[in-house]
């Protein structure tokens, strides 16, 4: 049996072109883009095309590209450097950012309130929106940064980033945006959505682990969050991984090919889960039904325990992860799930499947064929489901 | 992550479901933390004749509560309450560092139904 | 004609090898190591081994090696992790390094300037050596860290670690050392040379761009410098760079079995070709003559002006790297040579080459055929070499 | 990062030299800031019969010299007087934006050795 992979939120296959276009830079261009020589002015073009082709898909300036090595940086970067600047400036210490953003985001602001910064962090309603009303109330004169993410990553919901950023921006506040998973999966373009500051990971988009960016809009000022050479202008030092960025380079390239047709086949195949999945009883779709990416599925079982569902899911060679204590390292489940108001028995039942460029309409049918049994077993190992059975059948006959 | 006898007991867990008429019951945990065990056993002349588990929880927690089943059926009440938590682990192959508090779990609630037994008996 | 690659100490070709393993790891093992399935445990696995191999090279234990995107970070996590964290502590806020660092110490220490930190930095003798007895006079009883590099980038030289680290920690400081340009050349033992931290990067030793790595002895406490998920033991999150991470683990693996006999080959190179160029007239040795890596030279040429002397190499297929300012995106040239007592005009005038695995017996002949000639030209070129020429005759008549 | 132009005279420098009884010499620049240029002019009847430079710099500062002598060689004091900085990184095709300073220090040397004619001249 050819395995299932659908946890593409997690990390994407790379692509095998991409591949190829590492594996060509460290062979025949390995040498350091900082270097006088051939080899470094080689080098130093193959660094500008690919921050050409990256830009592009966001629709940026080469310029106002900064490489970092992932998406967990480039949100560091973004939020320590634009409040720590901010402040030095006298524009006061007061932050906002969302109850269901990546913990990139949430620690880096956390953080900040040890070095005296106020945070204030929006809800969410039920299906993970950030209401515009919420941040015009929380926006005040010393609000020095807005980070608010275009998608989310557990559940695929999308903010409304485009009247968020206009809003903050009216006040005065540097706006960011963690588009760590919808970049390169729907239309993401920095002047539209009107951001100061966007996050982006290359392996997020069938790119290399270890690369991601971070827009930086003209005239944004950071204090950078780590010293050295002189490298992407200063901004962030360290000989730069140039394989790497090559590599994000081709991601961003192809992604920017086939972002539509993909976008439209996996949002055929998402539906098909969801409706499917749902048919089950005692089952909850997490996150908005249409806004919301189209890689993106996330149910909540009752009854049952996120990670033994894996564990199940994986003897049978499927691939997903859930927003189970269990599966994160720490004692809670999933803060996203619990901002949008499920309890922690449900939470701890979810599912999330995310699409990506391998899977088949075979790989949906053979879930839906799947799921229900593992479903079944694990239920009936649940001391929770005693007596559920009645309403189940119940259920399953209307 | 987990050893293959975890993996062995999650896959084929022994003892599933519930004892009609229990001689005793012990549940533990609860839903928010995500794990809940209960264990129900028959006692017949001070002997665990029969023991079954349902528990919502992690690939540990099934593994943990299916091995300890295992480990004292046909066992005496005095065996069954020496039953540690290391034990349970061991018998698993051992358990990663994070889920060790499950080989708790499943110790702890043998050993309130063994406590349920008993005060019963007293009652009766 | 075959070009000469002599600047090692910039960036090194990846080994075939580290390529392979990071093609095999991107096509087979792309998953996440946090992942619960199949896909993630393999890529845990491998995260594993790198991790092991890694550790091997420097006489660490796996757990005590945190994955980076370079040197740079490394550096970075270590100053103001260990900075931040002693003061938090109340130990103070003195910190002492070496006016030879590289700009990721240097720099990182001078922004702890701002943070209220005092930085002493000490001095070094013409060859560039840090003296013991410097740093028992700057030590005292507020000095929470110490960060003094193995071996320097740009002349090779290399420092009694052993010494000054025994010296700070009887003192009750943090003791760093950058190990970038040793790790994987010269022996580098963590017990052996008693540091609390070490830093080192994949991309120096025929690994990957985009990779290093921090050890972190047993007990010392970082504050870090990002946050976001838990990833390697929560002091450095993000997606780890797996195939990166692989590459570098099998990078450490060639390093260690081929150390030895590399060393004692680039070091004929080397005498070599210090030997041979020295001949030349007013040429000056840039370094200690024996304490130095096997694989650096470094000579300044009166006269004449190190990106010049770079571009003409390059016209004969020769790639170097000078401490001239014009090379280095500052005003000034070299800190280090500078700091070794030139002035700035043969400061100006250094030519680095760096001897690598790729480098024959016959490179080091085209060299010294290559040098004297490309000399002259540009001699023939400087205002300031009038009447130089018969001193010159003289010299070479003797 | 250097155009073809800056490299071709990089590598085949024009009027390299010294005039030995020059008509007037400029030097610009210290070695300490890594450039230093001489120009020396032969003027015969307000044209610059004969130019020649040396310089101590780097690839933009040798290319900017030589183009310098090749642009103003034939011409009068005063046209030679007109040359920009800029005229002179256009000659280059450009220079990159670290190295626009080396055209200033060209035009400046030439400007100087212009000084220099015109100081002798007056003193005769
Ligand atoms: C929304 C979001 N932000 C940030 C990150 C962190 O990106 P990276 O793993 O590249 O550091 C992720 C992925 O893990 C993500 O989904
Ligand atoms: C001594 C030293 N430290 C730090 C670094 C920075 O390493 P990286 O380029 O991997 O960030 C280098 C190399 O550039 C170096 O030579």
């Amino acid at each position: 049996m050819q395995p299932v992979y659908m946890d593409h939120g997690a990390t994407t296959p790379v692509h095998p072109e991409v591949v190829k276009a590492m594996v060509e830079t460290m062979e025949k261009s390995f040498g350091n883009p900082s270097s006088v020589h051939a080899f470094g002015r080689e080098a130093r073009k193959l660094l500008d095309e690919a921050r050409a082709s990256v830009a592009s898909l966001m629709g940026a300036s080469p310029e106002q590209i900064i490489f970092t090595s992932g998406g967990t940086e480039a949100d560091n970067m973004a939020i320590f450097g634009a409040a720590r600047g901010m402040r030095l400036k006298g524009k006061g210490n007061h932050i906002i950012t969302s109850a269901v953003e990546h913990h990139a985001v949430l620690d880096a602001c956390k953080a900040l309130e040890k070095e005296g910064f106020e945070v204030t962090i929006l809800p969410v309603d039920e299906d993970g929106q950030v209401h515009v009303e919420e941040l015009e109330k929380a926006l005040r004169d010393d609000t020095v940064l807005v980070t608010i993410m275009h998608a989310n990553n557990e559940v695929g919901t999308i903010q409304p980033i485009q009247e968020l950023a206009r809003l903050a921006k009216a006040r005065g506040a540097v706006f960011h945006t963690d588009a760590v998973q919808s970049f390169g999966k729907i239309p993401v373009d920095v002047n539209e959505l009107g951001v100061d500051l966007l996050s982006a990971s290359a392996h997020k988009i069938y790119g290399p682990k270890g690369v991601g960016c971070l827009y930086i809009a003209k005239g944004v000022k950071l204090t950078p969050l780590s010293y050295g050479g002189s490298q992407e202008r200063r901004r962030r030092p360290g000989t730069e991984n140039l394989p790497g960025i090559v590599g994000f380079g081709k991601a961003a390239l192809i992604s920017q090919a086939e972002m539509q047709a993909e976008a439209e086949r996996l949002t055929r195949y998402r539906d098909r889960l969801i409706d499917g999945l749902m048919e089950l009883p005692h089952v909850k779709l997490n996150g908005h039904r249409t806004n919301r990416l189209p890689q993106n599925v996330n149910l909540s079982f009752h009854f049952i325990e996120g990670e033994s569902l894996l564990l199940m899911l994986d003897m049978k060679g499927i691939a997903a992860s859930s927003g189970s204590a269990c599966t994160s390292g720490s004692l809670d489940p999933s803060h996203v799930l619990l901002a949008m108001g499920l309890s922690h028995e449900i939470a701890h039942g979810s599912l999330r499947l995310t699409l990506g460029r391998g899977n088949s309409e075979e790989d949906v049918d053979y879930i839906l064929n799947t799921i229900p049994e593992i479903v079944e077993r694990l239920r009936a190992l649940s001391p929770l489901y005693e007596g559920k059975e009645a309403v189940t059948s119940c259920t399953q006959r209307r | 992550m987990y050893t293959e006898k975890v993996m062995e007991h999650f896959a084929n867990p022994r003892n599933v479901g519930e004892i009609e008429e229990a001689s005793g019951v012990g549940e533990v945990g609860n839903a928010s933390c995500g794990d809940i065990m209960r264990i129900s056993i028959q006692v017949e002349d001070n002997i665990i004749k029969d023991i079954k588990f349902k528990t919502f929880g992690c690939g540990a927690a099934i593994a943990t509560s299916s091995v300890c089943t295992e480990l004292v059926k046909g066992k005496s009440i005095d065996e069954a309450l020496e039953l540690t938590n290391q034990a349970v682990a061991d018998a698993l192959g051992g358990l990663p560092p994070a889920k060790m508090h499950c080989s708790n779990l499943a110790a702890e609630a043998l050993h309130e139904a063994i406590a349920d037994y008993k005060a019963k008996q007293g009652k009766e």
